[in-house]
């Protein structure tokens, strides 16, 4: 048996591993601290971070759905100030690569964030953030529009030699001609997918359960619908893709894999089991290593 | 806080569907009263969340730890079907007990329906180390009253049972009970619905006593990521995270 | 208590009640007839119908997924000329509204099979899929352009007087300009959610699992996204809205009810228990009583 | 065909992991051999959709229908956890049955793996009206043979076991077995995994007999209303339905 490579090429840095967590399913790391190690991630992705700190949408925030659940935190963070005093110093302290969300509602919010955060070593690397349906202002504009993608891209791109990755909506008529927005602006990968627009109501309380009206659906019941996005992203630009969609187990993340993936990002799997990151990881070696696939570029040779 | 795969010991109705687990306890931390744990009820994709509930006893010598829990929706009718052979998957102990009653005041334990756990397991621990509480717990109706979880308590601490419909103890609520019978300098530790802890804290109002409550929000994480469990709160921030945050606060910081 | 009227007006038309059966997932109605009773239907939406005979796409066709279920069928049907030979004798002989589910290449096409279908009293509307994932060529295209809505449905509407109802797709940036496209074009009603494009792949075989490729998800796990679809829409234009998407309950139904929708089609639910349909007429029923509701129209004042 | 909830009378596993269900038949309509039911195996939503079954077995006093099952995924899991006192959601009887063998030919009966129920219900319907069947039976080891559901039949017919790996009776695939011991005259009826009826399929053109296979294609509706069950078959249409044209094909119409 061949040695197996998991690392992946993100511009100009390289990712330890395929399996990394999503943005805002698993805060700042620390919270998890005590229940996995985080050295064995393969990219932290923070909760979104926006230049004034949020206090986030009202209550109630989450609900849970078939094989899903529905959120709206809105981008509720300590703002940009706090975040370079409390929670830089404890990235520096971790072994895995910490990629910042960054969100703004406006192009300016997005350059300013990315600007303060160039200096630190401690952040490697940036997930922009234009697909939030949990905001009335900014982001999802910018995410269902190419041209607004590739001028926001680059312009964030003179701005950064670190990993830059575009991260995209479902809520779109093509999310591959966003991809190629980003990918022209100078994007090192484009990452997909955030959550689907959603809706529950309380049908006795006759109104929405989520005081923000609607939310974004994450879970299993959008994996199918992240599989085919990665399949047609990855078909529309040549940049590494990263799968996010409902990811619960390692055959989960093969299939993203295999529809073009490059790496993957688990969300709403690690609050229903911490460890499903590192069982996803090992299960993707063993993989490799029963198909005899050598590196990640070698899953997409089977599917055209 | 670990997560840990506990074996069950114990899992039977101890009123209309209400029912208690027992299990065997392996994180490195003792549980706290108030604090809680969660756990993963299905093994499939719906229902998809792990669920908390508060522990409602623990024994150190046998590691034994318990919740009491209702049957309510798909997570809940799942757990009831677990074995003494089964394990399950569990986090904790998790989020902030409730504090050391002050000085010189009487502890007013009142709990309503779900929230009898977390209160019964305070009111053992205060049964052993502090001035006897007053346990006050309200249901619905009898059939909803785990008389036998309840009962053995009595002889070192004053119970009193209400019920909604008069069917057993006390006719009316357990705030109902409270404003006829509060005693002396009391000190408030609640939990249970939202209008019966509102009610509770309004008594504490009038009579100037501290309010202890243990809040409850629906749960993603249960660990402090995911910011889903916001209540409103006064102060500085508008929100506090139940799970790390609470469960329990101080009554005077929630917005009721 | 007042009574209740679950009728609802569609142009010129009423249907009897707001549970209908979705295209595609009902066949012609005859495959049922031995479990349940038709006449209770609120509204039999045929599969659909093309101008040539199509034996749908490649096997395996469908699969299940969290919640819900992933299909290719393709527009397998038998064609309008062995249609109305064959399924319109039939449609006669039942008491409930039957709405021809029309899907064409072309507009012509489009046109040519409501031409054909108009002078049949046996149908008694058309439901225009514009929105099917799963043909290469037409119809989704026609469903993600507002304009071209507009100018198919006023088409349409120009060669017939029987109720027009448009069915949108959700795999759109807004969903809510194209029923606007299809209300100016004069339709009578519009009807959502179609499926969302999806993909599941079998890791072992290192291929997706449905020939085609992609498929259309449907079942409890889009429900989320068919009540904030319906939602959106519902603000956009003034007529009529069908919610469809994951109904299961009555409890679902309401909810779309309350979204916005003024009647509702189950779908994949029948499969599960074909017993639903009927189930959720009651249930509405009953939650109409208990909540005082008088029409399908009362149930639009709560959520604004 | 009816819809009914049928009232569980027996659930025990016969083999390593394959079960016997059995339960009242309630529908209109006395079931055929190779005839399905589709049945509701949970109450939510994942799994899903209802899953088909070919009956084992019917037997008119006692009105009980019976399904022999290998728990494969989420929906046969959930199927073992049923009781006695349990009731499930059926559709059926579905779909055609086998047709009687032709004047004057051995019928000849290959199963594999979960063909093994409706291929038993023929030979019990054939043990009383015509020739006796040779029933060729095929698994990958002892374990997954239920001899005690077997054996009662070697009164009556003659029966082959094949195992894989030679654990139980002839040593090989239930095709290699029927190619050396293919009777005269046969004609043959088959229901198992895709390869082993393929090959019989083969060995039918071989020895100019006729062959019916009862075909597996995932299913959403079960009733003709999906079209999603199609297979391949040769003729004017390019596919038919596996729950209405089938299960049972004539082995010439399929596109193997
Ligand atoms: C800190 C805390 C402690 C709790 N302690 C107990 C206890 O000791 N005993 C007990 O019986 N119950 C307790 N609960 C409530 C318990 O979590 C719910 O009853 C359980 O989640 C219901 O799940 P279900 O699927 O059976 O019902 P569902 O039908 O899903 O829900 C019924 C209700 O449970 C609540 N709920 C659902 N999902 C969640 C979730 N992910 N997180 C929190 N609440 C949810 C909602 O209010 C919902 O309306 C506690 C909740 C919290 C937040
Ligand atoms: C006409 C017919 C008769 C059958 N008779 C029997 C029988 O007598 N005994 C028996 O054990 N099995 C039989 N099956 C297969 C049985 O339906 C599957 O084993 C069962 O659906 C598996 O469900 P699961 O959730 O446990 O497994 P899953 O993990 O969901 O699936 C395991 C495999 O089962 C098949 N399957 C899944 N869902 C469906 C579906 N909705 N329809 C059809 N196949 C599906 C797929 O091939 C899948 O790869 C029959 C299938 C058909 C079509
Ligand atoms: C509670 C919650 C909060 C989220 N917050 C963010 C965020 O701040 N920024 C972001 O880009 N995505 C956010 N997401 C989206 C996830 O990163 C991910 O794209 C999505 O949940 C789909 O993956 P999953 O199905 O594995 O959860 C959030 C998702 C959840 C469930
Ligand atoms: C097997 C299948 C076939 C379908 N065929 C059609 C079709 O021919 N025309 C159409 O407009 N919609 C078709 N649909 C979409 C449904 O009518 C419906 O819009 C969708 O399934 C969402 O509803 P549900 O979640 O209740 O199934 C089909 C859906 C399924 C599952
Ligand atoms: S449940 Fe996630 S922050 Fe509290
Ligand atoms: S399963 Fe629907 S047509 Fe056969």
């Amino acid at each position: 048996m061949s040695t197996i490579k998991l690392q992946l090429n993100i511009g100009t840095k390289t990712l330890p591993n395929p399996v990394g967590v999503a943005s805002g399913t698993f805060g700042y790391g620390s919270e998890y601290e005590k229940l996995i190690g985080l050295e064995h991630l393969g990219g932290l992705y923070t909760k979104a971070v926006t230049l004034e700190p949020r206090p986030g949408n009202g209550i109630p925030r989450i609900i849970e759905t078939p094989s899903g659940m529905l959120n709206s935190i809105g981008l509720a963070n300590v703002g940009l100030d706090a975040f370079v005093r409390t929670k830089l110093p404890y990235f520096k302290t971790l072994k895995c690569p910490v990629i910042v969300n960054v969100a703004g509602s406006s192009a300016d919010e997005y350059l300013r964030l990315v600007e303060a955060l160039e200096e630190f070593d401690e952040v490697w690397g940036y997930e922009i953030n234009l697909s939030c349906p949990n905001v009335k202002k900014g982001c999802l504009a910018f995410g269902s529009d190419p041209a607004q993608v590739e001028t926001l891209t680059a312009s964030l791109r003179s701005r950064t030699a670190k990993p830059l990755i575009i991260k995209l909506t479902p809520n779109v008529t093509s999310i591959g001609s966003i991809a190629r927005g980003a990918e022209q602006g100078g994007a090192d990968a484009v990452s997909c997918i955030n959550t689907l627009l959603g809706m529950v109501i309380d049908i006795r309380k006759k109104r929405p359960v989520l005081q923000n009206m609607t939310g974004g659906l994450s879970g299993p019941a959008i994996r199918p619908v992240g599989v085919a996005a990665v399949y047609n992203v990855a078909r529309s630009v040549k940049i590494p893709v990263i799968g996010i969609g409902g990811i619960m187990t390692a055959s989960d993340a093969i299939e993203y894999l295999l529809a073009g993936a490059s790496a993957v990002q688990v969300g709403t799997g690690t609050f229903v089991d911490p460890g499903i990151p590192e069982k996803i990881l090992s299960g993707i070696e063993t993989y490799m290593k029963e198909e005899g696939l050598a590196d990640m570029g070698s899953f997409h040779r089977f599917i055209t | 806080m670990n997560q840990f795969s506990a074996h069950v010991t114990k899992n039977r109705e101890i009123a209309l569907d209400y029912y208690e687990l027992s299990f065997i306890w392996s994180a490195d931390n003792t549980p706290e009263p108030g604090q809680f744990i969660t756990l993963r009820c299905g093994t499939g994709t719906a229902p998809l969340l792990r669920r908390p509930f508060a522990l409602s006893s623990y024994n150190p010598e046998t590691k034994t730890a318990r919740i009491i829990y209702q049957k309510r929706g798909e997570a809940t009718t799942l757990l009831t079907a677990k074995h003494p052979e089964d394990t399950i998957d569990i986090i904790g102990p998790l989020g902030n007990g409730f504090p050391a009653p002050s000085e010189g005041s009487r502890p007013v334990l009142v709990a309503g329906g779900i929230g009898l756990g977390p209160v019964l397991f305070l009111a053992k621990a205060m049964r052993e180390t502090q001035t006897p509480p007053l346990l006050i717990f309200g249901a619905r109706n009898r059939y909803q009253v785990p008389l036998e979880i309840i009962e053995p308590l009595s002889a070192s601490i004053d119970i009193a049972v209400c019920t909604d419909d008069g069917s057993q103890g006390f006719k009316g609520t357990a705030a109902d009970y409270l404003q006829e019978h509060c005693p002396e300098h009391p000190e408030f530790f609640t939990c249970g619905p939202h209008p019966m802890m509102k009610a509770v804290y309004d008594l504490s109002r009038t009579c100037r006593a501290r309010c202890w409550v243990s809040m409850e929000q629906i749960m993603a994480c249960g660990v402090g990521a995911c910011m889903g469990c916001a209540i409103a709160v006064k102060g500085e921030k508008p929100f506090a995270r139940v799970c790390v945050e609470g469960p329990v606060f101080d009554g005077d910081a929630v917005v009721w």
